[in-house]
């Protein structure tokens, strides 16, 4: 979003006081704090509410962004809301907030329902995407969509629009050959795209020391000839101001920028991941330190910017959106058997046929028998010992 | 109408696409100054300019990688891989992107793009410069594969993809760049994807083939002719979506099958056509469905004698129609 | 003898085997301390440590490409793929390098070492934690695929793949990890490499199958016997180099056959098993080689009602087989 | 080879003399000199006769070394011969010979004889390769060598043979994801692993401007903390004196180096190819002062190592070499096709059968038929239109 255009008007009543204010030198309002805050614990919420759900059996599997919202959220404000790009990742549940999807959105997207905007309940939970909102959609393959950002950015050059594409992921998969390919075709061409790391230390249960040589993926930024940041990213205005800078230099056609925040992964890899194994409680206990939700509170608590009756509204909306999300979900239907073989292409061929079983009716006695495990399967279905208890066991033997 | 090398018929339709819609874009390897290694680009950056023909870095996943991420936003990319040997870096972003962004996201996004690349033996390439990947690709849902095998169709086929919605991979067969010539309409005539064409009628064995090989089929089938055999040639042209249609009417017509590809025979393309034919034209068969493909080793040898042995040719199609017509 | 699941019996091979040769290593994202997402290396990293059990960046090509360097200085490489969705990116290493270091060096070098992937769905994957991938790979000559069903056949397959002198893909299906049980023999047994098996002995229709879908074909089996068609279960372990004999024999015998995957039906592996059963075994055919098999959409969707439509079972198999035994 | 050991008994015969000696501080012997330089001659040599006997018609394609000798030789010349590992490139003419190869063997390549030790005639020529001297089969992708390396750097570390192992490619191809992926895992475990660039400025046509974001990739060493060096390649000794450091870092367990070599690349990118296209004649003529073959006889004379004398042995053999080599690779047979089938796998499997044209009395007819035009096929066939108009035209306009 602009936010030096909308922070424009409350800058220019109080000019002296903002100077002082936290935020002003940013350019940012009280309002813009706030409402940063809002995204952030609601982000958070939302976040929360999946891992009740679950738990309670309702929704199979869970991959999170506990930890990363401020830098989520420092970093998407910099951007124009229904103009640039974004190409996320799976924990950027507050990206996509703050780019404009809503809870509901994010919501039915763990039901996998039929009106989920992200996939109409085709990709698992965590695969988001919104073209109303210029959120390319997400992949599993980590760190191809770096390349589609570029594209993005390489189109927005050729065709004058001023847009900025940036994209997103972890450290670990900052490795990835894509990586370097597209760092080094944006740099050559000065295209307008940001890359953010999200660095949280670990891919899944390999820390950083046997991922990331040299252990920094900013400093890899001098050998494209660009801008390498590292910021904290549990300091939500460092990240807004990282971005901002990134976002100046692309737009003044100066070229990519790559910028590691650092962050903690809060959670599990996801809901099938038991960290325990390869973390020690210490660190585990040490990390929480990190949380950017209680520190980007406290900071705006300071300021006198979160007062007490500011954050109750907050708190309650907040808690109305994800009480309205996850009701809404809930009661949302399953796709229909017969949408499954559209959109494999633009149009419908006459030899790509549907097999012999049909579209919809006839496979409703035949998933019975179907495999009615929740088994999360991502990296994940993996060591969930109930999950693969609840396959229906084949016993070879008594063949 | 004009006489024209298949390489000018592609040139040609990428020169006039561009011209009538600003947002054709050409990215590869040495498309610009060079105009391509075999010339498939030649003059387009003099006429284009640097915005639109763009030599990219020697990087295929970030050629076709980039190429999505531009259709995404409103270009129409036109990737060429060098070879289609070196089209392997990118099957990650072929596969899992290209061919799935429209199916994953319920239609919310699609990634109209073409990816040219020649393909092919028989030009003394060896194991890195004449492969046929048809194969890997045909086997993709989401994406189309186009395999002309002359200049009015290599320019028609190449206009309807750079106008479809969805990804493309457009096959040229290098050995075929100068030594085939065709007439080509002068207009803006499309030959639409997904219908096959007979090139040559017949009643008594059905051969299919495409590229290449489609010409060798043809002249295979005038060599049988002489001893009464009447051959009908089948030129898929469109290998996905295929045009089933068009095989089993043949096939039901003449009882025999024969599919004719360069690529290694396990596994290849033809063995998904031999498949439908077996299956979905049964009643009709008057003899098993036969493949006429290069051998399963691992590429193309250098050598000539090796290379010989290993191509498809006239006289190996025709002793394979032979044989079929006398079951 | 001891009941084992289909993970611990490979878990048990991999122990074995490093135990024995000290050149076996193991590479791979999260096989460490984590010993795997789905814990296939677990505790092997404490028993062999560091330098044997070995967590790679998440980087695919270099997971591959580093094991055929490692192979040909003298190591036994298996490198793990977390999924196989993920090899796509290793696919030009796999391709243009592993298949083709011997034939292109006419035998100078060669890189044994085995690649583990978990494959297939019906356990609410998705697009990409679901996939079927060995048609990419049984195309290529000088790759040998492996796709075993039961923890002996996967105890003593993986054993001779890690033996062999080849680069060997071993697919393991995800769905049967902790699903499927069985004996596995106490010594040190093989299961060679390109031996089929007959695991289901009938008269009427061959029914060719491998992975999950050879559980699920013996289901469909035992469910028509009732009815009196007797069905021929043939799983093929080895599905490059394919046991051409035991298929062909089974159909020459029952004269019909049905061919099952799990993957995209158009293009998939049971294509090449089609077009050889039609071609060879032509004279034996009481009615059309068939196929059951995945749907051509690009991938296993998420939500169970869409899942279920997608997945072969029991009962589609199961009808498949009643209308070819009626032909 | 040893360098250090091989020149022990020379330098300790005078000791005081070899202390301002040319190459003494390197620990090189003037033999060793000679020798070097016999190498570089003899590269050339071979290279020059291998264009001539492409444009006498009995070669069909060239891609050549000229310009890259120097470093090539200088590189080599630290490792040891017989021990370290070498995964070189289609330029890599000199490194082969260096490493062991013969003129015969390469000679033998550009005609794909049955007695070609790189590939028995089956790769194009350039692609090099020899287990006698641990030189590891060049393929035509590029960029996945260095995998390989890597990988044997790996298995040198855990079997503890005390090998280094390098590799060696273009500019261009180091852009590719497999050279990212490779120095992350190599730096990650410090693997005695040592990385050539041999940069000429030009990928095909495509100049180093738009191949190489910040045009050094020396500079991207840092990137994964590991030394970056750059390194004038028409200089030998500076060549040696930089691998040499970077193979004593490798043995010691310091892990890898990056060597960037800057060479000119003296002719086109192969026979096929035409670069006055796209670089200026002032450019090529420049590039000429850049020839490591007159630098370094000039520096051997100028030091009193290359006496006239010891300049006409060198190349008397060389001639002899490179006539020898000739001769012998015109003679040998082409390989028979009943061998096309051979070595797929370790072993042959029944049901890989031949196909039904047989395995090669019946081709010796149908190769009549077969396109017998020399059409070179690489990045090439191109745009040779001799190449072109030999291939038998298809007059499909007759149809
Ligand atoms: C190409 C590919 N390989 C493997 C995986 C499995 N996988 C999913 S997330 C993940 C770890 C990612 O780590 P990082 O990039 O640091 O992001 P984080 O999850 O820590 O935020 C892995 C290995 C994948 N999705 N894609
Ligand atoms: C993956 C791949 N893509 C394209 C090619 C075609 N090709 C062969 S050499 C070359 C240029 C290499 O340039 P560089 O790495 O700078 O090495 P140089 O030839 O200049 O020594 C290209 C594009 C290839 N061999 N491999
Ligand atoms: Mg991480
Ligand atoms: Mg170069």
């Amino acid at each position: 979003m602009a936010v030096s255009e909308r922070s424009a008007g409350s800058g220019a009543k109080n000019a002296k006081d903002a100077r002082n204010a936290l935020g002003a030198d940013l350019g940012l309002s009280g309002d813009d704090l706030l409402e940063m805050y809002r995204l952030v614990a609601l982000a958070r919420a939302v976040d929360e509410r999946m891992w009740i759900l679950n738990r309670a059996g309702r929704i199979p599997f869970v991959i999170s962004g506990q930890g990363h919202e401020g830098a989520q959220v420092g970093v998407t404000w910099a951007l124009e809301k229904g103009k640039d790009w974004i190409a996320p990742f799976y924990r950027s549940i507050a990206t996509c907030l703050t780019f404009g999807m809503s809870p509901r959105d994010i919501m039915t997207a763990q039901y996998a329902t039929a009106s989920d905007p992200s996939s109409g309940g085709r990709q698992m939970p965590g695969h988001y995407g919104s073209h109303e909102h210029n959120l390319v959609s997400v992949s599993s393959p980590v760190a191809t969509q770096l390349l589609h950002a570029v594209g993005l950015a390489l189109a927005a050059r050729i065709r004058k629009t001023g847009q900025v594409a940036l994209t997103i992921m972890g450290e670990g998969s900052s490795n990835q050959g894509d990586v370097h390919e597209g760092l080094n075709f944006a740099a050559i061409h000065k295209l307008p795209f940001i890359f953010i790391v999200e660095n949280n230390g670990y891919a899944i249960s390999v820390p950083l020391a046997r991922q990331v040589a040299g252990s920094s993926v900013a400093q890899r930024a001098a050998g494209y000839g660009i801008p390498g940041v590292t910021v904290d990213g549990s300091d939500v205005l460092a990240c807004y101001a990282a971005a901002r800078d990134a976002v100046a230099r692309a737009r003044a056609g100066d070229g990519p920028t790559l910028i590691e925040a650092k962050v903690t992964r809060l959670t599990g890899h996801s809901s099938d991941d038991q960290q325990t194994k390869y973390r020690s409680e210490e660190e585990l206990a040490a990390d929480k330190s990190l949380d950017p939700v209680p520190k980007f509170r406290e900071q705006l608590v300071a300021a006198g910017i979160l007062t007490p009756e500011a954050e109750e509204k907050i708190n309650a909306a907040i808690a109305a959106d994800v009480h309205d999300a996850t009701e809404y979900a809930e009661a949302q239907p399953d796709p229909h058997p017969s949408t499954a073989m559209r959109w494999v292409y633009a149009e419908d061929w006459p030899s790509e046929s549907p097999p012999p079983w049909g579209m919809g009716e006839e496979t409703a006695s035949g998933s019975d028998s179907a495999p009615d495990s929740d088994a999360a399967a991502d990296d994940a279905a993996a060591d969930d010992a109930a999950a693969d208890e609840a396959a229906a066991p084949i016993d070879e033997s008594a063949r | 109408m004009a006489l024209k090398t298949f390489i000018e018929a592609i040139r040609d339709g990428l020169r006039e696409e561009m011209a009538r819609d600003e947002n054709v874009i050409i990215l590869g390897e040495d498309v610009g100054k060079k105009g391509g290694v075999f010339l498939a680009t030649d003059g387009l950056w003099d006429e284009f300019g640097d915005d639109r023909v763009i030599d990219t870095p020697l990087t295929e996943s970030q050629i076709i990688g980039t190429s999505i991420g531009a259709a995404i936003g409103g270009l129409r990319p036109i990737a060429e891989i060098q070879f289609a040997d070196f089209i392997h870096p990118a099957f990650n972003q072929l596969v899992s992107e290209a061919a799935r962004l429209r199916y994953r996201s319920n239609n919310g996004y699609s990634a109209p793009m073409v990816v040219r690349a020649p393909y092919g033996g028989g030009v003394h390439g060896a194991l890195y410069h004449s492969q046929s990947v048809e194969a890997f690709y045909t086997h993709v849902p989401g994406l189309k594969v186009v395999i002309p095998s002359t200049p009015h169709d290599a320019k028609g086929l190449l206009r309807s993809c750079i106008r479809d919605d969805d990804p493309v991979l457009f096959f040229e067969h290098k050995k075929m760049y100068r030594s085939v010539r065709g007439d080509v309409p002068d207009g803006e005539y499309t030959v639409p994807l997904g219908k096959a064409q007979v090139t040559h009628p017949g009643t008594q064995v059905t051969v299919i083939a495409y590229g290449l090989m489609a010409h060798y089929a043809l002249e295979a089938a005038d060599r049988v002719a002489d001893d009464g055999i009447s051959v009908e040639v089948v030129d898929l042209r469109t290998l996905r979506p295929l045009d089933k249609e068009t095989v089993l009417d043949s096939v039901r017509k003449t009882g025999k099958c024969l599919i004719v590809y360069e690529d290694n025979r396990f596994g290849g393309y033809g063995a998904e056509v031999a498949a439908i034919v077996a299956e979905e034209a049964f009643d009709y068969l008057d003899g098993p469905v036969t493949r006429i493909a290069g051998p399963d080793v691992p590429g193309v040898p250098y050598n000539h004698v090796l290379e010989d042995w290993f191509m498809v040719n006239p006289e190996k199609i025709e002793a394979g129609i032979r044989k079929l017509a006398a079951y």
